[in-house]
């Protein structure tokens, strides 16, 4: 789960790291109050968005006034932030956050992630900061400093005192520098993260170290036990789809094209996708209707993919295991029941209870194609999608 | 043989006590496996499906000399009951749960490397759909119906494309030694380095198909141990093409990390090995018959 | 560090461990006002030592109601509790605690400290509880069960269950059982303890658990880090010698007998008493200046050992290896020049600076008696003291 | 030979910086141990006695190539050096720091323990004073005037008896090849079984004292080691018989634990296994004459 940048902030200030003063805004007005209440000579308004990439898309401005403050707010609030990083649609701007302008003397990227290959937490840090860690990796290679934690003893102080000598960081500034690293750390552990990035972290012309810019995600199946961190979960931020996906215990993934697909597994959904794109498909969507699916959560599942107006034909594929091809069927008939459909429907049931599940869906009389294979219903549901098209465009 | 698990295997099954547990056990007993006792704390002296029920692991292997485990617990005690099992004389364990935080598998990972190796549990998960040795036992939660008993090893991260592989096999005429499915989550208790041995060593099994997943070091590792010490033919096919950077694909095992490692980059690195490439996820069938039969 | 049962409690209870409701008397009539305070138709009133074995001392009564209450804390305020574990002097009395009474069902052991052997930490849990562990031990050694958790990953669950059920408590009671057990191992991991003692764990008649007695001890050399635990130090629970000697950055044991002794080292210390004893002399006290003494601290290791009105000879031994005998001359001779003695004195230089150290002495003209063995110097600090004990008879 | 450090062995001092580091160092320059580097973060480039010195150990050891340390750096930040020299390439180390927290050194000694045994670090200590090879080297804080060279081996847990153990040798004619100190906190890093074996293997070490105290394990393991592989005479002392029980003696280490291993019962084991008993400590000098000649 992500959050935002004055959350990320206000969690790893409560584990010591220093962040510039600021304020939360849900309007222009507020926005140049909290300008006014910060005080200083300079702020900085960011729009509060899930994504990475702000300032480039104009996401995030200097002002010296309240006066700007008020205007960049003005022009934020609603709009669509379309970042390199987010997906065609760009998210929209609801909160912003005018934060005391930090006068950087030095900037640093400081991350922290999880290395699949040591089952440690890797620190990653670079003097180049202030840049996505992508383009350090591009650009600069050799300025990144790695890290290695192994979490059973956690970060000690000797390895973020080297951390902080790589990246040439002051003396003076040395136990600072190393109190935000082994905080960031803590912040990263305790809280179940799965990625934490301070970027910049900055050294300020007055000799003090803030965390500039900030990230936080953190593992969703940790989250119960953070109740606290998934109460900041924003909606907002997320496709509706998802969001209504999330809700029913389903999992949503948009796409740009034309062809709806349900299934079970992440496996399946990429090769489903695979596969459709092989025969010249594309999809519009992939709901995952994961393990022990009920008849009616298969039905949620096709009134969500039938949100998506693009869509011109659907096609459902699971092979069950603790899945009951059964339980699929009903929702099947169900959803359509209910709600006829006016796009093709390509079905394919394969696994745990196949017969009873096909059983019901020939003696429902529905209007469908059927398969056995992941290759005979991709391409048949590709086909049907371009066939839906033409007759419509030709009814038309 | 057959990999992990043969038909005499006394398995135990954590979490019995509960309405999952016991759909899963049902389905267990009806393939053959040989289950002698649930663990179901404050339940001990009860019994499941004529299983007797025991308060603690070590209870139930004292009582019943189990040796496997089948630990279907839910996400919030699934590493206590993997490391119950670890402490207690289990020498196999497979978790199928769906949703242990990274953390906790973490420390597991790190309380399973304090015992010795010759008496270190192996666990194959968790998120994963577990063994089945057609024709003879199975500890875990797959249509045991689609597979038909043969020669081909497989071992898949993905639940639902170890089925397909299996399914695609059977379509051709050919049958399974093994398959294992080791879970599709970031951290997993066993590799594909660690169940490819066990195939290399294993005298039923003439092919392996291995299905990997964008996301995480294992494929690499996998490819380094095929063209260094595998004798027999590996059909790969590896999920994930043309997926969208830092796109989950409903489990977090499949998020392709900011270094690189791509579908396309494993493909090539195991096409580096020597591994026969299904470049589809529909020619797995025809590339393990192309495998077995070179000319 | 020892703490006293009431500050066990209060820091188990923060960690989740169920106490009975109690409150902290420094006066009978506050002891008559918690009773009513805490309400209910009993109480127990508890002597605040630190040592165990109160009960049988006479330490421990419960009251029926607030006049018993009264006369008991009466009873108890400014004596001597003689328990078997304390030294000859025991204990005074300056704080009760007045607590509910909890009707015991079942009583349980429940300790935790440091295995040597593994370095690990040793759950000890008993279904014999209510008494010491020495003499569970020694009585029903059967009845001891052991649990050992590795520091690195901490105290499971399963573990923590598995203790629950050998101690055959009841599983409705398990939940509760399983967090009391983990509740105080976090304890003793997160407080830097050196030992928890849960004696008994009582299920009540009416279901609950309690822990009805609790010990805690703490690492002296981790009390930097938990200046909480520093600050619940009770002096008045010290020997005063031993309390000015803590003050003082030394450390002081008393014993019965008319040999005071300063050394450094603890290994010395042990050598020294056995040589004593070899030839029949009994230390009065022991205090160890520790490495690199200054001439002052070793002046006022000398001051603190004339505290002791029994000392018949003063035995100096120091083997400097960080210390410097010149330093240690010069303290003597600060010291003894300061306030002259009237009982032999007896030293023994050796390692660092010994030739600087014995000129020193040398040249104060101090009248002392000096020795370059172990041997040697413990038979003459046994043999002066014997003698100007038979001297002094005489001139009495 | 000898044990553990030789004549040539680069040394690194972290805590140089520091005035404590300072002293230590001038004796063991004046000893001739060959030191070449110091660490104190922040004062890299700077130097103390001639000597260079870096912020951290990397950096020292890169440039000099060290590979012992000698670490006087203060309680809180003690545990933190040994970690630092653990990872640097460093394979033995002594810390004399006396007040490390006994939770610091388990989690130190945890952390050793993930570098493999190849590359793992030697630790002396804490608590301790050190290492000296009489006219060679010295590592450690020892009153080096006492030590004459020759072909005792000595290993103590106190500082102070083991000076006198080496002053009672010195005193009959004989001399020293190694003294250690190992410590007397609860949790060290070499035992007495360590260096033993350490001994054992010396060429230049013909017998050895071994200096034990109340509480703890470790006399018992050293004597099982003795018993089982020790061809050398061992002359052992066991100091705190009887101290009263739960009685500190000014360390944490010399506590009688609940569970019985007084000073009398581990003389027994140690005389059960072929040791030379010291009755008393000023018998340790006879015994070692007596040990070395038995008739």
């Amino acid at each position: 789960m992500d959050i935002h940048e004055y959350q990320s902030k206000e969690l790893l200030a409560g584990f010591g790291v220093n962040v510039p003063k600021g304020g939360l805004a849900y309007s222009p007005e507020q926005a140049a109050y909290r300008a006014r209440e910060i005080g200083g000579a300079g702020w900085v308004v960011k729009a509060q968005v899930h994504s990475g990439g702000r300032a480039k898309a104009g996401g995030i401005k200097v002002c010296q006034d309240e006066e700007s403050v008020y205007d960049m707010a003005d022009s934020l609030f609603g709009t669509r932030l379309q970042t390199d990083q987010a997906d065609g649609k760009g998210k929209v701007v609801y909160r912003i956050y005018v934060e005391s302008l930090v006068p950087i003397a030095q900037e640093f990227y400081l991350g922290f992630v999880l290395d699949r290959k040591t089952e440690q937490i890797m620190v990653v840090a670079s003097k180049a900061g202030g840049i996505e860690i992508e383009d350090i990796a591009a650009q600069q290679p050799e300025s990144i400093i790695r890290c290695s934690v192994e979490p059973a003893v956690g970060m000690q102080a000797f390895q973020a005192k080297e951390v902080a000598f790589k990246l040439g960081i002051d003396p003076t500034h040395l136990n600072e520098a190393v109190d935000t690293i082994m905080a960031s750390y803590r912040a990263f552990d305790e809280l179940d993260a799965t990625m934490v990035e301070i970027n910049p972290l900055a050294v300020s012309t007055d000799g003090s170290l803030y965390a500039v810019d900030a990230k936080m995600t953190f593992d969703d199946n940790a989250l119960y036990r953070h109740p606290d961190i998934a109460e900041l979960r924003d909606k907002s931020q997320e496709d509706s789809s998802q969001t209504r996906a999330t809700d029913r215990g389903l999992s949503y993934v948009g796409y740009d094209g034309d062809i709806a697909c349900i299934v079970n597994g992440a496996g399946l959904a990429m090769a489903t996708i695979e596969m459709l794109r092989h025969f010249g498909g594309e999809p519009s969507c992939f709901i995952d209707i994961g393990g022990g699916a009920s008849a009616d959560k298969v039905a949620k599942a096709i009134r969500l993919a039938r949100r998506n107006t693009n869509m011109k034909s659907l096609l459902i594929n699971v092979f069950a295991g603790i899945n009951h091809c059964d339980r699929i069927a009903e929702g099947i008939v169900q959803a359509v029941e209910a709600d006829e459909l006016d796009v093709p429907l390509i079905v394919r049931l394969a696994g745990t209870r196949v017969a009873e599940g096909k059983k019901i869906l020939s003696k429902s009389g529905l209007p469908l194609v059927r398969g056995d294979s992941l290759e005979e219903v991709t391409q048949r549901a590709v086909t049907a999608a371009r066939r839906f098209k033409s007759v419509k465009k030709k009814s038309t | 043989m057959s990999i992990l698990i043969n038909a005499d295997t006394p398995v135990l099954m954590q979490g019995l006590g509960s309405r999952t547990g016991e759909f899963h056990c049902k389905e267990m007993l009806n393939y053959g496996t040989n289950i002698v006792a649930g663990v179901s704390p404050g339940k001990g002296g009860q019994s499941v499906l004529g299983i007797p029920l025991f308060n603690t692991v070590k209870d139930a292997v004292g009582a019943t000399g189990a040796t496997a485990s089948m630990i279907t617990v839910p996400p919030p005690t699934a590493a206590d009951a993997i490391m119950e099992a670890a402490d207690s004389g289990i020498t196999l364990a497979v978790s199928v749960t769906d949703g242990i935080p990274a953390q906790d598998m973490i420390k597991v990972k790190r309380y399973m490397r304090m015992y010795r190796s010759e008496r270190r549990m192996r666990l194959i998960g968790p998120n994963c759909s577990g063994i089945i040795n057609p024709g003879k036992t199975m500890l875990g939660i797959m249509p045991s119906a689609i597979y038909t008993a043969g020669n081909v090893g497989i071992v898949s991260r993905s639940g639902t494309l170890g089925y397909e592989a299996a399914l695609q096999i059977g379509d051709r005429g050919f049958g399974v030694s093994s398959s294992v499915g080791i879970g599709g989550d970031p951290i997993v208790g066993s590799t594909f380095h660690d169940i490819l041995q066990l195939f290399e060593a294993d005298d039923d099994t003439h092919a392996v198909v291995l299905i990997g997943e964008i996301g995480g070091p294992q494929e690499a590792d996998a490819a380094r141990y095929i063209s260094e010490s595998m004798s027999k033919p590996v059909v790969a096919y590896v999920a994930g093409r043309g997926t969208r950077r830092n796109q989950t694909m409903g489990h977090a095992g499949a998020i392709i990390s900011a270094f690189g490692d791509s579908a396309d980059e494993k493909q090539q690195i195991l096409r580096d090995s020597g591994a026969f490439i299904a470049p589809l996820p529909c020619d797995i069938g025809a590339t393990v018959v192309a495998a077995l039969n070179p000319n």
